[in-house]
């Protein structure tokens, strides 16, 4: 065809010092590659990606007319941008530069030099064949809806929510329970400052809940997605609160009144609320929710009391749950862990011993507003002499988690500092290792020693109320092999804490389906790059911040929250971004209508017209995998960048020397 | 159809516990169970022996399972040092290539080999799985009411296991209790009796069998059910020196899963090798075994 | 097993987000394994028109591997189940053809099986090495030699 | 001035195309008195010779359908050539190999074992064709079986071809007509056929192409209105050539694809078959391989017309 015809390919080889010379003969290479159709100028040079390199490439497309360039080097994830972008620095559009990768798939791979330089060869040739079929391409630019979506009002989305909004863009905050906050408002202190939880986060919260450009859904979930970066359409669930939000003004008469009770979740059971309940006193919003399993008006249709009573008459037995669609140009997902369930390992007994608590319990047991108002005591009103915290509960084993949770250490020094602060008790912790690697936390780690706090080195066996001797009698033994001392030991305690590890939310899955992006072995959600792009993802427009994406504490949540806000409001201060130009296009010439590509779509971009009884790709949702171009039966569909002309161009490239 | 099983019974079961072997017998045909024993198999070594050479230890057992091969039925043995062997062989042999040729080196010797793929199965298991509590429960005719039963497992039934938590297994409870007895908690269910430590270190292998025997009499337990001959040994024909070293009065009967069997399904005393027992049952297992008064 | 007069040679296409990147990490690895395969990326294993794989045979390819994300792990959802929907068929299609299907493999590897993707290739080109050469268009019998161009 | 002449002549071939040009019924009059039939063995006597004896480039038009199967074949394809101003692939045989194509999955010893050895209707003791058999009254000659059956245009160079299998009448009068106005589409054109595929004139009803087993016309039958691919009755229409107005698909059969591939596209079996098994309702790899195991032979089933025009062009054997 014409351009290729036309074309004049400079190839450019790159020794990468002694990573590809050492093995593939370059100079060859370029010998051989100089016979090659098209192929207008050959220079092999020590470092292609150099400045020195790039300019290389530049001066002969301006002086030798280039118009389709080779780079045989390293693999193109590495450096396909580096020299797209050299290109068009001298004019020549970046799509019609083509990599061969001679490092990693040859030179670095490869026992035989002789093996090597024929096979990096061939990777040329393929490269070369492909390059004079290449078309330039534009990168396109879509605008991007102002409005985010931000799932999860935990600390993280809190803060996400907050650095939006405070930048004056509009955040839509959805979060399942009646109120936001998430775990930390149920702490009692924070490590390792130990100033107060609920002193740190309320006033956050409260702004979040004043917030004009915050629109605060709780009781809600996201039930929908569709569209793309820039404009997603997002359908939530507001499920009914039987109280009417507006008119509600939050006296709380209504669960004053309210004569059916249950366990309370925020409690952690520990206590109960009422059918109708605000979870906690500093909830946002301050809206009672009525629990249908609880309420007795929704068994036997009697009651009303909470009706009744209240003042403003928001209480309203016949709302429905409602579905509200939104659009919104980026989505941040903050939607956390959920806390290894210590009843799935037998050892310790949870469940069925009663004084063995876990980690939330506890921090319910020792926080002044919990069902104690902080005083830690036994069931049976005592205060216990001793208190073993095991470690690694549920994390850090191959049955469970084979990951550390990354907090338990921190919160167990914690834990046993307040024992120590709030009772006259011996703490013992039971521990793998000691983790304290944040700021400030390995000093902690050294307070609660002079504290003395007992620190066992041993995962903990079992926890039994089985006495051997007068000692134990009535109370709960540790035992564990004390790697430290070398022998198993029986340690008789009153009350014992689990740490329990951080698991990834229940339905992660689900909720990454819903968004489109991926999930790990360890269940959490997979950020873009582990260390370059950790709050993004796969998809475009689609974020993640906090423990969603693996256990974090909360400084590491929070920085992660003004990371994913940052990244947002970089799309947001453009407002339009860059999308992929490799997409695929319908011929509507040629295209028949068998419409066999509209169900193949993963991103639902094919879309068919009936007016013309064609089909036709919405490039802004086209991702560029080409699926579709490979099932077109008519060929009526091109891949831009890896289409027909250019593939079958590469085959026969790469088996140059078939013939020869 | 009855399900059929090359059945390795061990030295132990053969000689010193000639009552499990009994009752084994006995109750085998009432559960519907084939087990047909294993021709010419030698001694599995025990514990000791795989501590003193492991891979003569792996050379006896991996015998045992060449000659099972030979039949393609699973095998099934009631002692829990012949199972553990028997599976520890058998992983053993799995994982590292290098050991399996040097036992298959020995096994030429007696024109045999073994690449592996025995099922091995504890008898507890047998009965409890692959007969079903739900069967067992048919068969009972006369339930063990009012006999207080606690559930010992010992050490090398459950590590390996057959599919057990070995930090909490329930599945001798679950028989215990399809039997019609009363099932009591039994928190050292899975500590170590002190097995053959008893003929090397009697003082340790005597404290094990108290801490034991203790927390049965603790719970009130009338009777120790156990799966392995070397625990009922070390806790019944030991208890009487355990109780002069420590000062105690344990009289605790430790009787062998399947003679309680036995005892639900009605079979008699002799039947089950019951003349045997040197602690005496009392109270509702004395009536239900129906000791001459 | 038949001794090549020659080496054999293998097309492999591979997707950019799992295979291609798992074939980079041997190479960082330093992973050694046959030359014999030439890669070729696609953006999404579902790219890949059988056209694609008996354009390879025809052009004198000795053996195809196609590689992609394990199904569940697909960059693109789901673009790998329409490959594994097209390769049985198609693998039917060549041996039709008088392809041995043995030359023609598909396998999973993910960006962090650098081992996993040494391996296949090693597998493959060793197949394909007793295999021995491919002469599509071989007419067999007294013509055997004669291969239509 | 004198007429123009045509000629037209078969290769393997079935004689379809030449009924299908009879097919004009009483217009052949007319082409009649508009044209000088100078060679047509199928309607008039003329010999070999006749035709050696034009002046190259004497035949203004040749219709040669049929695939290149033998060394006449051949021969007389490249004397055709010789003669002919126009020379015109006619039918799915001469333009992508047709039926007589599914020879290339075996070579001449099998077809011969098979015809002249296994066939039970032959009592011939182990007789197959020779080139040359000496005989009491001198040696007989046939011409040679080729091993690969091949498409005119891989033989000699094709001004333009008709698909078809047959040409429908219709397109071959169109054709003609087009040639004797001097209205003819520019060189290498396909002639009586659309650059869209089958579905374009096919009227059946497409909802969401999705197929979850194959059914077979042999013992289903086909909802009416609603695209076959769809009800998991094989169709090649999507990846096929339109011309022929979905003749099949109106008559509730699957298109079998002898007006070859659309425009464009290299292979029209592997195409075919990438198309349908991407649609196929399945996500379980397993299942998948289940699903295509119904297609009891995928080579016939995708590639029935087209395997000489193909890229592997026939089955290699060692």
């Amino acid at each position: 065809m014409s351009e290729s015809s036309a074309a004049r390919v400079g190839v450019y080889i790159c020794h990468c010092g002694t990573n590809i010379a050492g093995k593939v003969d370059v100079e060859q290479v370029a010998e051989r590659a100089r016979t090659m159709e098209g192929v207008a100028l050959v220079k092999d040079y020590k470092f292609m990606c150099s400045d020195p390199g790039q300019d290389l490439i530049g001066e002969d497309i301006a002086r030798e007319k280039l118009d389709r360039v080779v780079v045989a080097s390293c693999s193109p994830l590495m450096h396909e941008p580096t020299f797209r972008a050299a290109c068009e620095r001298a004019g020549l559009n970046g799509y019609l530069m083509q990599m061969a990768n001679i490092r990693e798939h040859c030179s670095w791979v490869t026992v035989d030099k002789e093996a090597a330089t024929d096979k990096a060869t061939a990777l040329v040739a393929g490269a070369v064949a492909r390059s004079r079929h290449l078309r330039p391409l534009q990168r396109r630019r879509v605008d991007v809806n102002p409005a985010t979506l931000v799932v999860g009002g935990g600390v993280t989305g809190i803060q996400t929510a907050l650095d939006i909004a405070d930048s004056g863009r509009r955040v839509y905050l959805v979060e399942r329970d009646p109120t936001i906050g998430g775990h930390m408002a149920r702490f009692d202190k924070t490590f390792p400052t130990l100033d107060c939880a609920a002193c740190i986060l309320t006033p956050k919260m409260v702004r979040v809940g004043q917030h004009e450009n915050i629109t605060l859904w709780t009781w809600s979930e996201v039930e929908r997605v569709s569209g793309y970066v820039g404009s997603f359409r997002v359908t939530v669930r507001r499920r009914a609160r039987y109280v009417d939000e507006a008119t509600c003004n939050g006296c709380g008469v209504c669960q004053e009144k309210c004569p059916y009770k249950a366990p309370s979740e925020f409690e952690s059971g520990l206590a109960k609320r009422k059918a109708i309940y605000v979870p906690f006193p500093q909830a946002v919003p301050k809206v009672p929710v009525i629990d249908p399993a609880a309420c007795v008006y929704f068994k036997t249709g009697k009651c009303k009391a909470c009706q009744k009573l209240c003042p403003t008459g928001a209480v309203d037995f016949e709302q429905q749950d409602r579905l509200v669609e939104i659009d919104v140009g980026n989505i941040v997902l903050c939607t956390g862990f959920s806390s290894f369930d210590a009843a799935r390992l037998g050892a310790y007994r949870y469940g069925e011993l009663a004084e063995v608590y876990t980690a939330l319990e506890f921090e319910r047991l020792c926080n002044a507003s919990g069902p104690t108002g902080g005083e830690i005591r036994l069931k049976s009103g005592e205060e216990p002499r001793a208190v073993g915290i095991v470690h690694c509960v549920g994390s850090r084993d191959r049955r469970f988690n084979e990951h550390c949770s990354r907090v338990c250490c921190m919160y167990a020094l914690k834990f046993a500092h307040l024992l120590k602060e709030k009772t006259r008790a011996e703490v013992y912790n039971f521990y793998i290792d000691m983790r304290c690697f944040g700021k400030g936390y390995e000093q902690f780690y050294g307070r609660l020693l002079d504290e003395d706090v007992r620190f066992v080195r041993g995962r903990a066996a079992s926890v039994t109320d089985h006495a051997m001797n007068e000692g134990e009698r009535g109370r709960l033994v540790i035992r564990v092999e004390d790697t430290l001392v070398g022998q198993t030991r029986r340690i008789p305690v009153d009350m014992v804490i689990l740490a329990t590890g951080l698991e990834a939310q229940r339905d992660a899955d689900e909720v990454a389906r819903r968004f489109n992006i991926n999930v790990g072995k360890d269940g959490f959600f997979i950020e873009k790059h582990p260390k370059l792009a950790p709050v993004a993802t796969a998809t475009d427009g689609v974020f993640i911040a906090g423990a969603c994406q693996g256990p974090k504490d909360i400084p590491d949540s929070v920085a992660q929250a003004s990371a994913a806000a940052a990244q947002v409001l970089t799309t947001l201060a453009r407002g339009s971004i860059e999308v992929e130009a490799a997409t695929s296009v319908v011929d509507a010439e040629r295209c028949s209508g068998c419409r066999l590509c509209n169900t193949l779509c993963p991103y639902s971009a094919i879309t068919f017209d009936a007016e013309r009884g064609v089909s036709a790709v919405n490039d802004a949702l086209c991702k560029g995998c080409g699926t579709c171009a490979a099932a077109c039966p008519s060929g009526a569909i091109e891949a831009r960048h890896f289409n027909d002309e250019q593939m079958f161009a590469e085959i026969e490239g790469v088996l140059h020397d078939v013939h020869a | 159809m009855s399900p059929s099983y090359t059945y390795y019974p061990g030295c132990s079961v053969q000689a010193t516990s000639r009552d499990y072997s009994e009752s084994i017998r006995a109750v085998a045909g009432p559960l519907g169970l084939e087990l047909v024993e294993l021709d010419d198999w030698n001694c599995c070594g025990a514990t000791a022996y795989m501590n003193v050479n492991e891979v003569l230890s792996f050379c006896l057992t991996a015998r045992n399972l060449a000659l099972a091969a030979k039949h393609g039925r699973e095998v099934c043995t009631a002692c829990s040092s012949c199972y553990q062997n028997l599976c520890k062989t058998n992983r053993y042999l799995e994982s590292y290539p290098e050991l399996r040729e040097k036992v298959n080196r020995a096994l030429a010797e007696a024109q045999l080999s073994y690449e592996g793929g025995v099922e091995t199965k504890h008898l507890l298991e047998v009965v409890a799985r692959d007969v079903g509590l739900a069967r067992v429960q048919e068969l009972v005719r006369r339930p063990l009411e009012g006999v207080r039963v606690a559930a010992y497992y010992g050490c090398q039934t459950l590590r390996p296991t057959g599919g057990e938590d070995p930090e909490r297994p329930t599945m001798l409870e679950g028989l215990v209790g399809a039997l019609g007895a009363e099932v009591t908690s039994f928190p050292l269910k899975t500590w170590c009796c002190g097995g053959s430590l008893m003929g090397t270190n009697e003082k340790v292998a005597l404290r094990l069998c108290r801490n034991l025997l203790a927390c049965a009499a603790d719970v009130k337990a009338e009777v120790i059910c156990v799966v392995c001959p070397l625990c009922q040994f070390n806790l019944e024909v030991y208890q009487r020196r355990v109780n002069r070293a420590y000062g105690t009065h344990f009289a605790v009967p430790v009787l062998y899963f399947t003679q309680l069997i036995g005892l639900a399904l009605g079979l008699r005393r002799r039947e089950l090798g019951l003349q045997r027992a040197i602690v005496p049952p009392a109270g509702p297992l004395a009536r239900l075994v129906g000791v001459p008064a | 097993m038949s001794t090549p007069e020659r080496e054999p040679r293998i097309v492999g296409f591979l997707c950019n987000w799992c295979s291609y990147t798992g074939a980079d990490l041997a190479g960082t690895a330093r992973i050694k394994y046959p030359p014999n395969v030439r890669v070729i990326r696609v953006m999404c294993s579902g790219r890949v028109d059988p056209t694609f794989v008996v354009k390879a045979f025809a052009a004198g390819a000795d053996g195809v591997l196609v590689a992609g994300c394990h199904p569940g792990d697909c960059h693109y959802i789901d673009g790998n189940h329409k490959t594994f929907r097209r390769v049985p068929l198609l693998s039917r299609f060549l041996e039709g053809h008088g392809i041995d299907p043995r030359r023609f493999r598909l396998a999973w590897v993910s960006a962090s099986e650098g081992d996993r993707f040494a391996a296949v290739v090693k597998e493959l080109t060793e197949t394909v090495r007793a295999l021995g050469p491919c002469r599509v268009g071989a007419e067999g019998g007294e013509a055997a030699a004669e291969v239509t161009p | 001035m004198s007429r123009p002449r045509i000629a037209s002549y078969w290769a393997s071939a079935c004689g379809g195309c030449d009924v299908a040009l009879l097919d004009v019924h009483e217009r052949l009059l007319e082409l009649a008195e508009r044209v000088e039939i100078v060679f047509w063995p199928i309607a008039l006597d003329a010999k070999y010779a006749d035709v050696e004896a034009l002046p190259d480039g004497a035949i203004d038009l040749t219709l040669l359908n049929g695939a290149i199967q033998t060394s006449h074949h051949e021969a007389m394809a490249h004397l055709l050539r010789r003669k002919s101003k126009t020379l015109v692939a006619c039918g799915s045989c001469a333009h992508i190999g047709g039926i007589p194509g599914l020879a290339n999955l075996f070579n001449r010893e099998q077809i011969f074992q098979a015809v002249y050895r296994d066939a039970p209707s032959v009592d011939s003791d182990d007789v197959v064709p020779l080139t040359r058999t000496e005989t009491p009254v001198g040696a007989l000659e046939l011409p040679e079986l080729h091993s690969t059956v091949r498409t005119l245009s891989q033989v000699v160079e094709v001004d333009y071809s008709l698909p078809g299998c047959p040409p429908p009448a219709e397109r071959v009068w169109e054709a003609l007509q087009a040639a004797l106005d001097g209205a003819l589409p520019p060189r290498g054109a396909v002639l009586g056929a659309t650059d869209q595929t089958q579905c374009e004139d096919c009227p059946r009803e497409k909802r969401e192409l999705r197929v979850s087993s194959f059914r077979r016309i042999a013992t289903e039958q086909p909802e009416p209105e609603r695209c076959l691919l769809e009800q998991g009755f094989l169709c090649l229409g999507p990846a096929t050539r339109g011309g022929c107005g979905a003749l099949c698909q109106r008559s509730g059969v699957g298109c079998r694809g002898c007006f070859g591939p659309p425009p464009g596209v290299l292979d029209q079996g592997a195409k075919a078959l990438g198309a349908v098994a991407s649609v196929l309702e399945c996500d379980d790899e397993a299942r998948a391989a289940e699903l295509v195991g119904e297609i009891p032979d995928p080579v016939r089933s995708f590639a029935r017309f087209s395997i000489p025009s193909s890229l592997l062009r026939r089955r290699s054997l060692p």
